[in-house]
C-alpha cells in the first residue's frame, strides 16, 4: 500500500510541475491564480499521503482541514481586487520589458 | 432560537474534531461552540420563517441532491477530458456568454444553482445579479440547455420554507 | 536520507520550491509574484511536513494560505501592481551580484561547521532534545512535546516572540493610521473606491457564511487541543484572524469595524500579551519562578503537572487573542490605507 | 474495499491528469477555468474518499476527512466563480473561433 502511495504521491507531485507551466507562461495574473489554486488544493491531498507514509494521520489530517478551510481565501482576496481594479494587462514574465 | 441551533450545529462538528469525550476536553467544546455560536447565529441562519421541520426536510432534500451532483459532477469531468484531449479541440469549442433569468427568490437556493452551473458539465457562472445569472458555457448544445431540470430540483427543496 | 519513508517527495518538492521561488522572482507584476509566492509557500508547507515537524507545517499552511498573501494582494490593492523599470546600468547589476556572491559564500562557507541533518551526536539530540522527551508526559501530561517546550520549558521565548507579533501590530498602526481631521487639512482626499456592489458577491458572501463558522469552531479546536495534536495558539489565533478576514473580504469592512471597533481591537491585542504575562507574575506570587506554572497548582485544579497542563492553555490562550487581533488590525490598516473605512 | 480504494486514488490521478491537459492545452483564460474548476473539484475528492477506503482508519479520522471533502465541495466553485467574475471585469479577452 505504501509504495502505491508513494507513486500516487509521485504522479501528483509530476502533475503540479505541469501545472506550474501555466503558472510561468501566464500570460495573465489570473492565469497564474488558477494554476496557484489547482496546486493549493492538490496540497491537501499530499499533506494526507505524508500523514498515511509516516502512519500518523490524524496529526496530518488536522493541517489538511485547516488548509481545506483557508485555501480559497487567497483567490477571493485576489479576485476581489480585480473586481475593484479593473486593470489586467498580460505581463511578459521572464525579465523582459517590464509593463510600465 | 437560532443560538440554539447554531449551537447544536458547531457542536457536533467539535466532538468529531475533538475526539476525546472526558468532561475538560467536553466542557471546553461546549465553551468553544457557545462562543461561535453568539458570534456566527446570523451568518448560519438566516431565514426567519423556517421551521425546524421544514429545515429537517430541506437537509433531506439537500442530500438527495448532492447524490445527484456527484454524478453530474462526473459526468462534467469527462467532457472536459474528452475536450482537452480531443486533437480537434479548436473544433468542438465554441465559448460563449449565456445569460438566463433565475426565477429563485432566495440567496441560499440562487448560491446552490450557481454553484451547480459551476460543477455540471461545460457550464460555469460567472456572476450573479440579482435574478440575473451570466454563465459562460464551453460548446453551443450546453449552452441552449440552461438553467436545466437543476432549477426546478433546488426550487422544489428550497424555496419552500416550512 | 533514504531512510525516510519519503524522501521521493522531498526530491521533488525542493525542485518545486527552487522553481517556484525562481518565477515568483522572475514575474515582473507584482500581483502574479504574490500569487506564485503564495505557491511557493504551500510547498514549504508540505516540505515541513515531510520533515515530520508538523507544527512548523501548520503554522505555514495557516500563515501562507490565511493571511500572508492577503497582506500582499490588499497592501498593492492600495499601491498597484506595476513596477518601475530599475534606472540602474550595468555597473550596478554587477556590483549587487558581487556583494550577494560573496554573502553566499560566507553563509556557506558555515555550513560544513553545522552536524549531520538529524545526526545523534550533535549538541541539541545529545543533551536537551532527550530531556524533553523523557520527561514532557511526567512534568506536564502534554504529549505533543513541542507544545510543552514551546509554553512551558521555553516560555520566555514565546512571551517573547507574542510581544514581537504586538509590537508589529502597533508599528503599521502607528505608520498607516491616518486620522480622519488631519486628512481634511492636509493631504488631498483620496482616490475614489469603486463603489461596494452588493449584488456582485452573492456566492462568496454565501459561502463565506458557510465556511466562517467552521474556520472559527476549528480555530479554537487548534487552540484547546494544542497539547495533544499539532497547533496551538499561534496556529489558531492566524486561523481565527483569516476567519474575520475572509468575512471583512466577502462582505465589507465596515460589517467587520461595526462587530469590532477600532478601540476594542486594540485593546484585545494588548490583552492577548497582557494575559500571557499575569500568568508568569502569578506564579512569582505562588512563590515561583517567573512562567514556572506548577506553582499555579492552588489556583488551578489537579496536582502539579496538571497545573503546569492547565498553565500552558492559559498562556496558549493569550498568545491567540493577540495573534488573532493583531491579524485584524494588520490588515484592516492595510486594505484601507489607515483610514478604516473601507477597503479590499 | 482495498480494491476500491486504489480504483479511486487512480481514477482521481486520471482526471487530475485531464485537469492539467485542460489547463495547458485549451486557448483562452475563461475555458481554462472549466478545466480547473471541474477536474481540481472531483480529482481531490475521490483521491480522498480513495484514501479513506484504502488505509484502516477510525470513524472519527474518516468523518474528519469527509468535513474536508464538504469544504472542497463548497470552496473550490466558489473560488472558481470568484476568478471568472475577477477575469471578466478586468476584461481577459475571450477566445474566439474565426479568431485563429
Amino acid at each position: 500500500m505504501n509504495t502505491f502511495i508513494t507513486t500516487a504521491g509521485v504522479a501528483l507531485i509530476g502533475l503540479m510541475l505541469l501545472v506550474l507551466i501555466r503558472a510561468i507562461k501566464g500570460p495573465t495574473v489570473i492565469d497564474r491564480l488558477v494554476a496557484i489554486n489547482v496546486i493549493g488544493t492538490k496540497s491537501i491531498v499530499l499533506l494526507l499521503f505524508a500523514g498515511i507514509l509516516f502512519g500518523q494521520l490524524e496529526m496530518f489530517v488536522d493541517i489538511a482541514l485547516g488548509y481545506g478551510l483557508l485555501n480559497y481565501i487567497v483567490s477571493i482576496a485576489a479576485s476581489r481586487y480585480y473586481q475593484h481594479r479593473k486593470s489586467l494587462e498580460p505581463e511578459h514574465s521572464h525579465g523582459g520589458s517590464p509593463v510600465s | 432560537m437560532k443560538y440554539l441551533y447554531s449551537f447544536v450545529v458547531l457542536f457536533m462538528p467539535w466532538l468529531v474534531l475533538s475526539g476525546k469525550f472526558d468532561s475538560l476536553h467536553v466542557g471546553m467544546g461546549v465553551l468553544c461552540s457557545s462562543l461561535v455560536a453568539y458570534w456566527c447565529a446570523n451568518l448560519l441562519f438566516q431565514e426567519k420563517a423556517a421551521t425546524l421541520g421544514g429545515r429537517l426536510r430541506q437537509l433531506a432534500g439537500f442530500v438527495g441532491y448532492m447524490g445527484w451532483l456527484l454524478g453530474q459532477v462526473i459526468l462534467a469531468n469527462l467532457h472536459v477530458f474528452r475536450v482537452a484531449l480531443s486533437p480537434r479541440m479548436n473544433e468542438l469549442l465554441s465559448p460563449q456568454m449565456v445569460e438566463f433569468d433565475s426565477t429563485l427568490e432566495k440567496e441560499l437556493s440562487k448560491f446552490i444553482l450557481a454553484n451547480s452551473i459551476t460543477l455540471t458539465p461545460g457550464t460555469v457562472t460567472v456572476r450573479v445579479e440579482g435574478s440575473r445569472f451570466l454563465v459562460h458555457a464551453l460548446t453551443d448544445s450546453v449552452a441552449c440547455g440552461l438553467p436545466g431540470a437543476m432549477e426546478k430540483r433546488i426550487a422544489k427543496i428550497f424555496e419552500r420554507t416550512r | 536520507m533514504s531512510t525516510l519513508p519519503i524522501w521521493q517527495f522531498d526530491v521533488l518538492l525542493l525542485i518545486l520550491v527552487v522553481l517556484f521561488a525562481v518565477v515568483a522572482l522572475s514575474i515582473r507584476n507584482l500581483m502574479g509574484a504574490a500569487v506564485v509566492f503564495g505557491a511557493y509557500s504551500f510547498m514549504m508547507c508540505l516540505i515541513w511536513a515531510g520533515m515530520g515537524a508538523v507544527d512548523v507545517a501548520f503554522t505555514e499552511a495557516a500563515v501562507g494560505a490565511g493571511v500572508s498573501t492577503v497582506f500582499v494582494v490588499s497592501t498593492l490593492y492600495n499601491t498597484g501592481a506595476t513596477v518601475q523599470p530599475r534606472t540602474g546600468g550595468l555597473a550596478f547589476k554587477l556590483f549587487i551580484g558581487v556583494v550577494v556572491t560573496i554573502a553566499g559564500a560566507f553563509l556557506l562557507s558555515a555550513l560544513p561547521d553545522f552536524p549531520e541533518w538529524g545526526a545523534s551526536d550533535s549538541p541539541v539530540n545529545a543533551k536537551v532534545a532527550p530531556y524533553y522527551i523523557l520527561n514532557t508526559i511526567a512534568d506536564s501530561h502534554v504529549p505533543n512535546v513541542v507544545t510543552s517546550v514551546l509554553a512551558d520549558y521555553r516560555g520566555f521565548d514565546t512571551l517573547l516572540e507574542t510581544t514581537v507579533v504586538f509590537i508589529a501590530c502597533i508599528a503599521i498602526y502607528s505608520i498607516l493610521r491616518i486620522d480622519k481631521a488631519k486628512l481634511e487639512v492636509g493631504e488631498p482626499a483620496a482616490a475614489p473606491v469603486p463603489r461596494y456592489d452588493p449584488g456582485d458577491s452573492l456566492i462568496v458572501r454565501q459561502a463565506s457564511r458557510f465556511m466562517v463558522p467552521f474556520m472559527q469552531l476549528f480555530a479554537l479546536y487548534v487552540i484547546a487541543h494544542g497539547h495533544y495534536s499539532p497547533g496551538g495558539g499561534f496556529q489558531g489565533g492566524v486561523i481565527l484572524g483569516a476567519s474575520l478576514i475572509l468575512l471583512a473580504i466577502s462582505f465589507d469592512l465596515k460589517s467587520l469595524l461595526r462587530q469590532w471597533s477600532e478601540k476594542t481591537l486594540m485593546l484585545l491585542v494588548a490583552a492577548g500579551v497582557f494575559l500571557y504575562a499575569a500568568v508568569g507574575l502569578a506564579c512569582m506570587f505562588m512563590g515561583g519562578n517567573y512562567l514556572d506554572y506548577g506553582f499555579l497548582d492552588s489556583i488551578l485544579p489537579g496536582e502539579k503537572d496538571m497545573a503546569r497542563s492547565h498553565g500552558i492553555l492559559l498562556v496558549e490562550i493569550g498568545v491567540g487573542i493577540t495573534v488573532m487581533f493583531s491579524m485584524i488590525a494588520i490588515h484592516i490598516n492595510l486594505a484601507s490605507n489607515g483610514r478604516f473605512d473601507r477597503g479590499l | 474495499m482495498h480494491f476500491l480504494g486504489y480504483t479511486l486514488i487512480s481514477t482521481g490521478l486520471v482526471f487530475f491528469l485531464g485537469t492539467t491537459i485542460g489547463l495547458l492545452r485549451f486557448p483562452d483564460f475563461y475555458t481554462r477555468m472549466h478545466a480547473a474548476g471541474k477536474g481540481d473539484t472531483l480529482s481531490t475528492v475521490m483521491i480522498l474518499i480513495g484514501c479513506i477506503c484504502l488505509v484502516p482508519m477510525s470513524l472519527l479520522l474518516a468523518i474528519k476527512i469527509l468535513l474536508i471533502i464538504n469544504f472542497i465541495f463548497i470552496g473550490s466553485p466558489t473560488a472558481t466563480h470568484a476568478m471568472m467574475d475577477a477575469g471578466n471585469k478586468a476584461g481577459a479577452t475571450p477566445w474566439r473561433k474565426d479568431s485563429k
